[in-house]
C-alpha cells in the first residue's frame, strides 16, 4: 500500500502506523460514561469506504486522515489532521 | 580536584574504520563520509505563526525556510525541511547554534537542539543510488529527487532525514543522511552491508562536503 | 569422467559448446554446456528418470521446460546450501553442479516406497480422513510419524543458510513482466516514449518463446530481430532489463514483488555478493507479458517418463540442441502442437505418429506427414506402455472406436495453452473463460495492470507484438510521456485451431496433478462425496497445491470436475490465485534481517565505555543496556549486583539511563496540554521543578509514567519509560494534532540528544561537586528534592540536573549532550574515585526500585489502573484528562481488584520468583482462589532477603496476611507475607536529605 | 456410511463408486428451531453440539459460499490452551478436551496431532510473564512446562542459539498443544451434523433479519429466500460487524487481515509448533511437509482477504532470526483471512440486545483452536438461553462494565491484540 502524505508525497506502507476509524469524535469534557464508551469501543467497521487515522511516524510525524476502501485497499484521499500544519492556521 | 576533559565522541567513533571496505579490485562505487561535530537545531513554528517564523528565519539566513521537502543551502547553513511547519538548521562553528538562533526565532517558533541526536553521513558515488535503494523506499532517480530534494523517511525501520546535496566535483551524485545517534552504529553496519558489493571508501571529516 | 552427451545435436541451439560444464546427478558424472539448464543437460545425456512422485512414488521424467515443472525436482547443491525441490527445468547449469533426486529410498531406480502403488486402490483422495482414528493414541505415536516421513519431498539442509540476501526498492513508470515478443514490444514503445521502464525476465536469456519457436519479425529472423531490439533497448538509459528475475506478486498501490536470482547460476555467491535479492518495485503501470503455459491432456500413463509437453520438447531440441527422444509421437488437440513436429524433423529426429484429437488437420500438415513418412491418427492416446526407462509404446483410441499402437520413445503432448493469469488475478480478480481458446483469460486485473499477448490469450506472434507495443505506448502516455513510440514491429499470426480435450477415458491411472498424484478418478470421487466447489476439490484432493502451484493441473482438474458435475467450466470456476507466482526462498524475504542483524541495535552514549568495563549487556527493546559490571572473583551475577546495590546505598554509584524517552514539550499551551495527557496537573508546576506523572489510555488503564520537568514557562522536558518512548511520542502527537489541535504546543523527541545518568547514594553531592562548577549551589536548599535546572560543569560544559530518585537514595540525574556521554562516564569514574564510585547496571537499578516499591514494566502490564498501582490519589478530580471517564467503570473500581502489594518470604532464606501465584493460606490452589501473582522480585542486599511486589486481590487491605506463593511450574510452594510495597526508607527521608 | 479402514477396503473393491456425499446437500426449509449463520468450523460445530448434546436437530447452517471458506480454511491450524486470564483459560481447555475426542466423536480423522506448542522466551521479563501464564494453566489443571535454555536446546537443537539478536532463553511448553487439519474439522462437523439431521445450506447468503413487532428476530432473509427461526446464532467471525449491522448493532470489533504462509513440502524438519518471542513468527510443519507459518495481522482494517509485503517480510525475518536453516526453503503460497479483532483480544459469546439473536464473534487469533469449545458453549447458550460456565466471561457488555479479558494488555486498540 502507498499513502500520499500531503506533506511528504507518496510513501510506502512501512512508514505509517494505523490507528483506526476517524469517525468517532472524542466527547467533550463532562460527557457521560455511555458516550465515552461508544467513542472508545464501538466501531462501524465498514466494509467499503472509510476514513481513518494514520500516523506518518516513519516520515514527517503528521497524523493523517486517510479515505480508504477496506474491500479494495484503494485510497481516494488523504488530508492532514486538524493539528498537523497548524502553524498556518489563520494565515 | 581532578582535571576533566570533555572530549566529544561520535556515535560512529568505534564502528567507522577509514579506508576501503567490501569488494576489491574495482573502483569503489560508494563513498561514505561521516561529518562530525555539527550544530543542528530543530525549528518548529508555533500555532498560526508560520509566516512570522518564515520572516524571522529569513532575517537569520537570508532565505525563507523550505516549506516543502527540500534542503536549502545558504552560505553558512543548510535548512532542511523536516515536517509540516518545521525544519532543521544544520551548520558548523556556532553561528547558527541553539544559543544564537533561540533569541531570533523564539517568538514564532519552538527550538530543540538536536546537534547530538544525529549522526551525519554523506553517501556519494556512481553506485550511491544502487546502495541507497537497498535502504530507502524513496525514488532517488535524478529526475524525481533532484539536487536540493529532501525527505523525512525511514531506513531499516528507523527515521532518517535524507537530502541530495550538490554533485561531487566529478559529477557523481551525493546524498546526505541524518540518522539518530543511538541507531547510528547499527545503521552504519547495514549501510556497509548494502554497499559491500560495490566497493566502499570510508572516511570522516570535520567539514561538510 | 563425465559421460558423453549422447542426446546432444551436433549443432544449433543456444548452448555454448566451447564452454563445457561438469556436473553430477545422483552421484554420477555428466557434462553439459554453458546455456544449459540442469534439465536440458540431463536430457542431452539421455537421462529420463529424474524423480519420484509425492504419494505413489511413481517414476517421473521431465515434463516441461520452465517454472511450471511438476516432476523434475531435485535437491540442488550439498551441505548447508542444499536446496530441496529445485526445478531442474529452471536450474541453470554451472561447473561442478551437484544434484540428487529426492523422495526415494534407497535409490531413484529402486524406490522401496513405490510399494505405495500397491495400496493405490485404498490411497484415494481423502482416504486418510476416513481412517487412522483408532485407537486415538496411535495417531501421534504411529500413523502420523509414518505419514510425515513418507510425505514431504526434498530435504532441507537443516543448518543455517550460509548465503546472504538483500532487498531493494525500484521505481518506474512501466513495469513489464516477460521478455518474449510482447514484453519486448512493450518495452520498445514505452522506452522510446521516454518512460522509465523495468523489464523482468525469469529466464537467464531474453526472448521468451522466440528462443524456441523462432519466427519472422519485420522481415527479420527472430534471432536477428531480438538482437537488434535488445541493442536499441540497451541504449535507453531509463530502460532497465533484468534477467533471472521473476515478478511474483502484486500488492497494493502499485507495489510489486520480484525475486532476482543474483548468484544461483554460480557455484556460490562471490564475496560481498548476495545469493538472491528481493525487489519491491513501485510502478505506475504494469504490462504482463508473462506468456502462457501449455497444458497436458489427462490420459492413462500420462506420467511415464518420456511424456513431455510438446512446447517443452521443441524447446529442448531448438534452444538446447538436446533430444528428449529419437522417435517421437505427438498427441495434440490443436494446431500449435504441430510445431514440435516441424522442429523435430528439422533436427533430424523421427516422428512416429501424430495423434490429433481434432476431426481435421490442415493440408499443410498432411503433406508434412507424408513427407516425413509418419501417420496422422485421428483420436486420442488412451495408454502408455513404458516404465522408469521411458515410453515404449503408445495405445491410441481412434475416432470411430478402433485402436492403434505407436512405437515411440517420446510422446509430446499439447492440450492447448493457458494464459499465465497469476499476476492479473492476485487481487482476487477471477479470470474469465474464453470459448475461443478454451482457456481462462485475465479479468479484473489490479489497477494499472494490463495483460498482453499470450498472457492475454492472444497467441499469435503478430498479436503479441502489436498488443505489447500498444500497451507499452499507452502506459507511457498514461504516465505523462510523449507519444514517441514509433512503429510497432510486425509479424504474421500463426493459425489457431483447437478442439477442447481434457481427459481421455482409459484403463490405468491418469494424472491431473502429477506431483501430488491426483488422478481423474480422484476428482470423480471428490465430486461424488460432495466436494464440488473447486475450493473443496483443491483441499480434498490437494490438486494444485504442490510446488508447481497447479500451473499444469488446475484447469484440467476443474474441467474434469465440470464434466462430472454437469456444469460448464466457467460455472465451475477457478480457485483463488495466490502469490507468489513462483516459490521464493524465505531467506530472500528476510534479506539482511537475520541473525544478529535481525533488528537494529540502539547503543547508549556510554556503551563503548561500558564494554571496556566488562559490562554484561541485556536487550531492552532494541537497546543494549549494561545489566551489571562483574568484577574479578565474583561468582555470579547476584554477587555483582549485590555489590553494586550496597555501593549505592552506602556511597555513590551511577547508571546510564539515557534509554528513557525524552520529549521537549514547547509552546504557550504546553502546561494545559500536559494536564490533558496526565492524570495529575502540570500547568501548576513551577519552573525549575520536576514532577512524577502518570498517563492513562483512553480506556482508563495506565499507559506510562515518568518525570516531567518545567525548564521554562513554555518548555517542559518530559520523560517516558524506555519501553514506551516511541509509542508515547506517537500518542502525544495524536493528542496534539487530532484531539487538541486548538492548543499551541510543539513536540520534539530529544531522546538521542541527551546522555542521562542517574547518580545515587549518600555521597552523590560529594561526587557532583567534583564535576559541577563550584558556583552552583547543590545544597538541599539550593537544589531541593524535585528541583530541575541547567548547571555549568567544570570545564565549561552545560548540563541539566534533576534532583529525582528512582533508587530512594539521595540522587540526581544529570544530562549532557550525547557526544559527551562517554566523557561523562569517564569523568564520573575519575571524580568519584575518592568516594568509591561504582557504576551499576539495570539489575541493581531494578533491585533498588523494588526495595523502594516503585512500579515498572511488570506492574505497568496494560491491565492495571492507577489505583491498582497505589497511585489513585494522583487522579485529579478538577480537570478532564485522557482516560478519566473510562477509569470510572464499575469493574475498574471494584473493591476486589488485584492491587500492588509487597511480599516477603516467611522463611527468610527462601528465594522468590516472579510468576508465582498467590493463593490464600491453607487452600488447595484452583481457579476459584487464584488471587494474583508475583510481578517483580529481587534479592535485597539492604534487607538481606528476597522481596517482591505482587498484584493481589484486595492486597492493601491484607497487609500482614500470610499467603501461599504457588509455583507449580517450578515445583515450589511456600508462604509469603503481604506487606507494604515500600521496603526501604518508607518516609523518603534519604532521597530528600 | 461409517468411515474406517474396513469400509475403505470394501469401497476399494467397488472402485470407490459407492461413497455417499460427506454431508447432505440440503435445500432450505421454511423454518428451523435454530438457524446458524456461518458455515465455518464454529457454526458447524455449534450445529453438531445442538443436535448431539442438546437434542435440537431442526437446525440449519447457512453458508454464503462453500463451507469452510472463511477463516476455518485460512488459519495456521494450531490448537493449544495456553491462555493466562480467567475466562480464556477454562474455555480453551474445554476446547482442548473436545479436540482430544473429536475424531471418535465425529467418525472423521481431523488429524488432531498433539506434538506440542512451545512459546520461546528471550528475556527475563518474558520468562516471568510465561511463568505467570504457565502457573495459571497448571492451577486450572492444564499441562504446562517452563523449559530453560538447556531443555530447549535439547528439544529443538536447530534454532539459532549462538548468533541471535535476541537469544532464546527458554520456553513455555504445552505438550498437549499441536495442530489439526483445518478443512477436515469443517468436513467432519458437517459430516456428523448432517447425519443427525442438520441442514447444511451452501451458497445461501443472509441479507437481513426478519423481526416481529417486538423487534424479536424470527428469521433471516437470504439469497435463497426467507427462513424462519426460533433463534438465530451468528458465527461469522471476520464479518460479524456486517451481519450485526443488519440487526442495527455496532460491535467492539474491527476486521483485520491476517496473512498466513506455507512453504514447499520438505521432509520432516520441525516437530511441533513454535512461536518466536522476539518477533512475529510462529511455525509448524504439516503432515504433507509444508512449513505453515504466520505472524501478526497487517494492522489496518480490511475485508480484502489479502495482505501486503511489509508483514510478509516481517514474518520471514522472524523465521530467519529464529532458524536460519529455512533460508533456502521456498515460500509457496501466501493468503489472508479476515479476523474479528475485538477490543480486548478475547471473544464474545452472548445474547445480543436484540431478542432472538445470539452472537459468537471477536475471535482474534484464537478462532481455530476454539472451534469445538466455541461450538459447545454456543450450542449451550442457544439451547439453554444462558451462558455455559466456561464462557460466562465472554459477555458483550464487559467493555461497558470494564471487565475486559486483555491477555496482551493493549486496551481498546484491536490491531495490537
Amino acid at each position: 500500500m502507498r499513502i500520499v502524505c500531503p506533506f511528504c508525497g507518496e510513501r510506502e506502507l512501512g512508514e505509517f502506523t494505523y490507528l483506526g476509524d476517524a469517525k468517532p469524535v472524542r466527547p467533550v469534557a463532562g460527557a457521560s460514561e455511555d458516550e465515552v464508551f461508544d467513542y472508545v469501543y464501538l466501531r462501524d467497521n465498514v466494509a467499503g469506504a472509510t476514513s481513518e487515522y494514520w500516523y506518518h511516524g516513519g516520515g514527517c510525524r503528521a497524523w493523517l486522515k486517510v479515505s480508504r476502501n477496506t474491500l479494495t485497499h484503494e485510497i481516494s484521499a488523504v488530508e492532514p489532521a486538524a493539528g498537523a500544519g497548524a502553524a498556518k492556521v489563520g494565515a | 580536584m581532578v582535571d576533566f576533559s570533555w572530549t566529544p565522541r561520535s556515535p560512529l567513533e568505534k564502528a567507522l574504520v577509514t579506508g576501503a571496505h567490501g569488494a576489491r579490485g574495482i573502483e569503489a562505487g560508494v563513498s561514505l563520509t561521516e561529518i562530525r561535530n555539527f550544530d543542528l537545531v530543530q525549528v518548529m513554528a508555533r500555532r498560526g505563526k508560520a509566516a512570522d517564523m518564515a520572516k524571522a528565519a529569513k532575517a537569520c539566513f537570508g532565505v525563507a525556510p523550505p516549506d516543502a521537502p527540500k534542503a536549502l543551502q545558504t552560505p553558512d547553513a543548510t535548512l532542511i525541511w523536516s515536517g509540516p511547519d518545521q525544519f532543521f538548521v544544520l551548520s558548523k562553528g556556532g553561528k547558527h547554534a541553539m544559543d544564537t538562533l533561540a533569541p531570533a526565532l523564539s517568538g514564532s517558533a519552538s527550538l530543540s537542539d538536536q546537534s547530538h541526536a544525529r549522526a551525519l553521513i554523506s553517501v556519494s558515488g556512481i553506485q550511491a543510488r544502487a546502495m541507497l535503494a537497498k535502504l530507502s523506499s524513496i525514488d532517488l532517480h535524478a529526475a524525481s529527487f533532484p539536487i536540493g530534494a529532501a525527505a523525512a523517511t525511514s531506513m531499516d525501520h528507523t527515521s532518517v532525514t535524507l537530502w541530495r546535496g550538490a554533485d561531487r566535483e566529478d559529477g557523481l551524485p551525493a546524498f546526505n543522511l541524518l540518522m539518530f545517534a543511538t541507531f547510528a552504529e547499527s545503521l552504519w553496519h547495514t549501510m556497509l552491508d548494502s554497499a559491500g558489493e560495490y566497493g566502499v571508501t570510508i572516511s570522516h571529516s570535520e567539514d561538510f562536503a | 569422467m563425465a559421460s558423453a552427451q549422447t542426446h546432444r545435436l551436433s549443432n544449433g541451439g543456444l548452448v555454448d559448446r566451447s564452454a563445457p560444464l561438469n556436473f553430477r546427478f545422483d552421484g554420477k558424472a555428466f557434462s553439459g554446456f554453458q546455456g544449459d539448464t540442469l534439465a536440458s543437460a540431463l536430457i542431452a545425456n539421455g537421462v529420463k528418470l529424474v524423480g519420484r512422485s509425492f504419494k505413489y512414488h511413481r517414476p517421473r521424467g521431465i515434463l516441461t521446460s520452465g517454472s511450471e515443472e511438476p516432476n523434475a525436482l531435485v535437491e540442488l547443491r550439498t551441505g548447508a546450501r542444499r536446496e530441496p525441490n529445485t526445478k531442474a527445468t529452471t536450474a541453470e547449469l554451472y561447473d561442478g553442479l551437484e544434484a540428487a533426486s529426492q523422495n526415494r529410498w534407497p535409490s531413484l531406480r529402486h524406490d522401496v516406497m513405490s510399494v505405495n502403488q500397491l495400496f493405490a486402490p485404498i490411497f484415494v483422495a481423502g482416504f486418510y480422513y476416513k481412517t487412522f482414528m483408532w485407537p486415538a493414541k496411535f495417531w501421534e505415536a504411529i500413523y502420523e510419524p509414518a505419514i510425515r516421513r513418507a510425505a514431504g519431498l526434498g530435504r532441507a539442509a537443516g543448518v543455517a543458510d550460509p548465503d546472504h540476501y538483500d532487498k531493494a526498492w525500484a521505481h518506474c513508470d512501466v513495469l513489464i513482466a516477460g521478455s518474449g515478443p510482447a514484453g519486448l514490444a512493450a518495452a520498445l514503445a514505452a522506452g522510446r516514449s521516454g518512460a522509465r521502464v523495468i523489464l523482468c525476465e525469469e529466464d537467464f536469456t531474453l526472448g521468451g518463446r522466440l528462443l524456441s519457436d523462432g519466427g519472422t519479425i519485420d522481415g527479420l529472423p527472430a534471432a536477428a530481430w531480438l538482437s537488434k531490439t535488445l541493442d536499441e533497448l540497451a541504449a535507453m538509459p531509463d530502460v532497465r532489463i533484468t534477467t533471472r528475475t521473476t515478478l511474483f506478486g502484486v500488492y497494493d498501490g502499485g507495489t510489486y514483488g520480484a525475486i532476482e536470482r543474483v548468484s544461483d547460476h554460480l557455484p556460490s555467491p562471490p564475496e560481498h555478493q548476495v545469493r538472491q535479492r528481493l525487489w519491491r518495485i513501485v510502478a505506475k503501470r504494469c504490462v504482463v507479458a508473462a506468456g502462457a503455459i501449455e497444458r497436458p491432456i489427462v490420459f492413462a500413463g500420462n506420467d511415464t517418463p518420456g511424456v513431455m509437453m510438446a512446447s517443452a520438447m521443441r524447446t529442448y531440441v531448438a534452444r538446447y540442441a538436446a533430444t528428449p527422444a529419437k522417435r517421437i509421437a505427438l498427441f495434440t488437440n490443436n494446431e500449435d502442437g504441430w510445431r514440435t513436429v516441424e522442429t523435430a524433423l528439422g533436427a533430424g529426429l523421427q516422428i512416429a505418429a501424430v495423434i490429433d484429437a481434432r476431426p481435421e488437420v490442415s493440408p499443410a500438415h498432411r503433406s508434412l506427414a507424408s513427407k516425413g513418412g509418419f501417420p496422422v491418427l485421428h483420436g486420442s492416446v488412451s495408454g502408455v506402455d513404458g516404465g522408469k526407462d521411458g515410453v515404449r509404446k503408445i495405445a491410441v483410441s481412434l475416432t470411430g472406436g478402433s485402436r492403434a499402437e505407436v512405437e515411440a520413445d517420446g510422446l509430446a503432448v499439447s492440450g492447448g495453452w493457458n494464459p499465465a493469469v497469476g499476476l492479473t488475478s492476485f487481487h482476487r480478480g477471477r479470470p474469465k473463460w474464453s470459448d475461443d481458446i478454451s482457456a481462462f483469460v485475465p479479468d479484473g486485473a489490479p489497477p494499472g495492470m494490463v495483460a498482453v499477448g499470450a498472457a492475454n490469450g492472444d497467441f499469435g506472434l503478430g498479436a503479441c507484438l502489436s498488443q505489447g507495443f500498444a500497451a507499452g505506448a499507452t502506459a507511457a502516455h498514461d504516465t505523462g510521456h510523449n507519444d514517441k513510440a514509433g512503429i510497432a514491429p510486425v509479424a504474421d499470426d500463426e493459425a489457431f485451431s483447437l478442439a477442447p480435450l481434457w481427459h481421455v477415458a482409459g484403463k490405468g491411472k491418469a494424472f491431473v496433478d502429477y506431483q501430488h498424484d491426483v488422478t481423474a478418478s480422484d476428482i470423480e470421487l471428490a465430486q461424488r462425496e460432495g466436494f464440488e466447489s473447486v475450493e473443496h476439490l483443491k483441499r480434498y484432493t490437494t490438486l494444485g497445491m504442490a510446488t508447481d502451484q497447479g500451473k499444469t493441473s488446475n484447469v484440467a482438474g476443474l474441467a474434469i470436475m465440470a464434466a462430472v458435475s454437469g456444469r460448464s467450466i466457467p460455472e465451475t470456476g477457478t480457485t483463488i490465485y495466490r502469490p507468489p507466482y513462483v516459490p521464493v526462498a524465505i531467506g530472500a524475504f528476510a534479506g539482511h534481517h537475520r541473525d544478529e542483524t535481525f533488528h537494529a541495535t540502539r547503543l547508549t552514549p556510554s556503551h563503548h565505555w561500558a564494554v571496556e568495563q566488562g559490562a554484561i549487556f541485556v536487550d531492552t527493546g532494541l537497546w543494549k543496556r549494561a545489566q551489571w559490571y562483574p568484577r574479578a572473583g565474583e561468582k555470579d551475577w547476584l554477587e555483582s549486583v549485590t555489590r553494586e546495590v550496597k555501593a549505592v546505598r552506602s556511597g555513590v554509584g551511577f547508571c546510564d539511563v539515557s534509554t528513557l524517552g525524552k520529549i521537549d514539550v514547547h509552546g504557550p499551551d504546553a502546561g494545559a496540554f500536559l494536564d490533558r495527557v496526565y492524570i495529575n496537573t502540570f500547568s501548576s508546576l513551577a519552573v525549575d521543578k520536576a514532577r512524577y506523572g502518570l498517563m492513562l489510555r483512553e480506556d482508563g488503564i495506565v499507559y506510562d509514567d515518568g518525570t516531567t520537568s518545567r525548564l521554562a514557562e513554555d518548555h517542559y522536558f518530559l520523560t517516558t519509560t524506555t519501553a514506551k518512548a516511541g509509542l508515547v511520542m506517537q500518542h502525544l502527537e495524536f493528542c496534539r494534532q487530532v484531539l487538541f489541535p486548538e492548543l499551541d504546543v510543539q513536540l520534539t523527541s530529544v531522546s538521542d540528544q541527551w546522555a542521562q545518568f542517574s547518580i545515587a547514594g549518600p555521597k552523590t553531592r560529594d561526587l557532583l561537586r567534583e564535576i559541577v562548577d563550584p558556583a552552583e549551589d547543590l545544597s538541599n536548599e539550593g537544589f531541593p528534592f524535585m528541583g530541575a535546572r541547567e548547571v555549568a560543569l567544570r570545564g565549561g560544559l552545560k548540563a541539566r540536573l534533576f534532583r529525582i530518585s528512582f533508587s530512594g537514595e539521595m540522587a540526581f540525574e544529570i544530562s549532557v549532550p550525547a557526544r559527551f556521554g562517554d566523557a561523562m562516564a569517564r569523568n564520573l569514574m575519575l571524580a568519584g574515585a575518592p568516594f568509591g564510585v561504582t557504576p551499576y547496571g539495570t539489575e541493581a537499578l531494578g533491585v533498588m526500585r523494588v526495595e523502594k516499591g516503585h512500579i515498572a514494566g511488570p506492574e505497568l502490564s496494560g491491565t492495571t489502573t492507577a489505583a491498582d498501582l497505589g497511585l489513585g490519589k494522583m487522579m485529579s478530580t478538577k480537570k478532564d484528562y485522557i482516560g478519566r471517564v473510562m477509569a470510572g467503570r464499575e469493574a475498574l473500581v471494584a473493591p476486589d481488584r488485584q492491587v500492588v502489594v509487597g511480599i516477603k518470604p516467611v522463611d527468610k532464606a527462601r528465594r522468590l520468583r516472579s510468576g508465582a501465584h498467590i493463593i490464600p493460606k491453607g487452600q488447595t490452589p484452583g481457579p476459584g482462589n487464584d488471587q494474583g501473582y508475583v510481578t517483580s522480585v529481587c534479592f535485597s542486599p539492604t534487607l538481606d532477603q528476597w522481596i517482591g511486589l505482587a498484584l493481589v486481590e484486595r492486597g492493601r487491605e491484607r497487609i500482614g496476611e500470610i499467603v501461599h506463593a504457588h509455583d507449580p511450574l517450578r515445583g515450589e510452594d511456600y508462604d509469603v507475607e503481604l506487606c507494604n510495597p515500600v521496603f526501604y526508607d518508607p518516609d523518603g527521608g534519604r532521597q530528600r536529605g | 456410511m461409517k468411515y474406517s479402514i474396513f469400509s475403505l477396503a470394501r469401497a476399494a473393491l467397488s472402485g470407490h463408486k459407492n461413497w455417499q456425499r460427506t454431508w447432505r446437500d440440503a435445500t432450505p426449509k421454511d423454518r428451523y428451531d435454530v438457524v446458524i449463520i456461518g458455515g465455518g468450523g464454529h457454526g458447524l460445530a455449534t450445529a453438531w453440539f445442538l443436535a448431539s448434546e442438546y437434542g435440537i436437530k431442526n437446525v440449519a447452517v447457512l453458508e454464503k459460499g462453500w463451507i469452510g471458506s472463511g477463516n476455518a480454511g485460512r488459519n495456521t491450524t494450531i490448537i493449544r490452551s495456553n491462555y493466562g486470564l480467567p475466562g480464556n483459560t477454562g474455555f480453551y481447555e474445554l476446547s482442548m478436551k473436545l479436540w482430544e475426542r473429536m475424531e471418535q466423536d465425529l467418525n472423521y480423522n481431523t488429524m488432531v496431532s498433539q506434538r506440542g506448542v512451545i512459546n520461546l522466551y528471550h528475556s527475563d521479563a518474558q520468562r516471568d510473564a510465561y511463568a505467570r501464564r504457565g502457573n495459571t494453566m497448571r492451577i486450572n489443571g492444564i499441562d504446562a512446562e517452563l523449559l530453560d535454555l538447556a531443555a530447549v536446546r535439547k528439544m529443538i537443537p536447530f534454532l539459532n542459539f549462538d548468533n541471535a539478536r535476541f537469544p532464546v532463553q527458554g520456553g513455555l511448553l504445552q505438550r498437549r498443544g499441536g495442530t489439526a487439519r483445518h478443512d477436515a474439522v469443517v468436513w467432519g462437523y458437517a459430516h456428523a451434523a448432517s447425519a443427525l439431521g442438520v441442514d447444511i445450506i451452501q451458497n445461501c447468503e443472509v441479507t437481513g433479519f426478519v423481526r416481529d413487532a417486538n423487534g424479536k428476530v424470527t428469521g433471516v432473509e437470504t439469497s435463497r429466500g426467507k427462513i424462519g427461526a426460533g433463534k438465530v446464532g451468528m458465527a461469522v467471525a471476520g464479518s460479524s460487524s456486517r451481519v450485526a449491522a443488519m440487526a442495527g448493532l455496532r460491535l467492539p470489533i474491527e476486521s483485520h487481515v491476517l496473512q498466513a504462509f506455507v512453504s514447499e513440502a520438505i521432509k520432516p524438519l520441525i516437530p511441533g509448533v513454535m512461536t518466536f518471542g522476539a518477533g512475529h513468527f510462529y511455525v509448524s510443519q504439516s503432515d504433507k511437509g509444508g512449513l505453515v507459518f504466520g505472524g501478526d495481522i497487517d494492522g489496518y482494517n480490511s475485508y480484502a482477504q489479502r495482505g501486503n509485503m511489509p508483514v510478509m517480510e516481517d514474518v520471514c525475518e522472524g523465521g530467519m532470526a529464529l532458524m536460519p536453516m529455512i533460508g533456502r526453503v521456498r515460500l509457496l503460497r501466501q493468503w489472508g483471512g479476515i479476523m474479528d479483532m475485538s477490543m480486548d483480544g478475547s471473544p464474545i459469546i452472548d445474547k445480543t440486545p436484540v431478542d432472538g439473536l445470539f452472537i459468537n464473534a471477536g475471535w482474534c487469533y484464537g478462532g481455530f483452536k476454539a472451534t469445538p469449545g466455541s461450538g459447545f458453549v454456543f450450542a449451550h447458550l442457544l439451547a439453554r438461553d444462558e451462558s455455559h460456565k466456561e464462557a460466562a466471561r465472554f459477555r458483550l457488555d464487559r467493555f461497558r462494565t470494564g471487565a475486559m479479558i486483555d491477555e496482551k494488555g493493549q486496551g481498546a486498540q484491536p490491531n495490537l491484540h
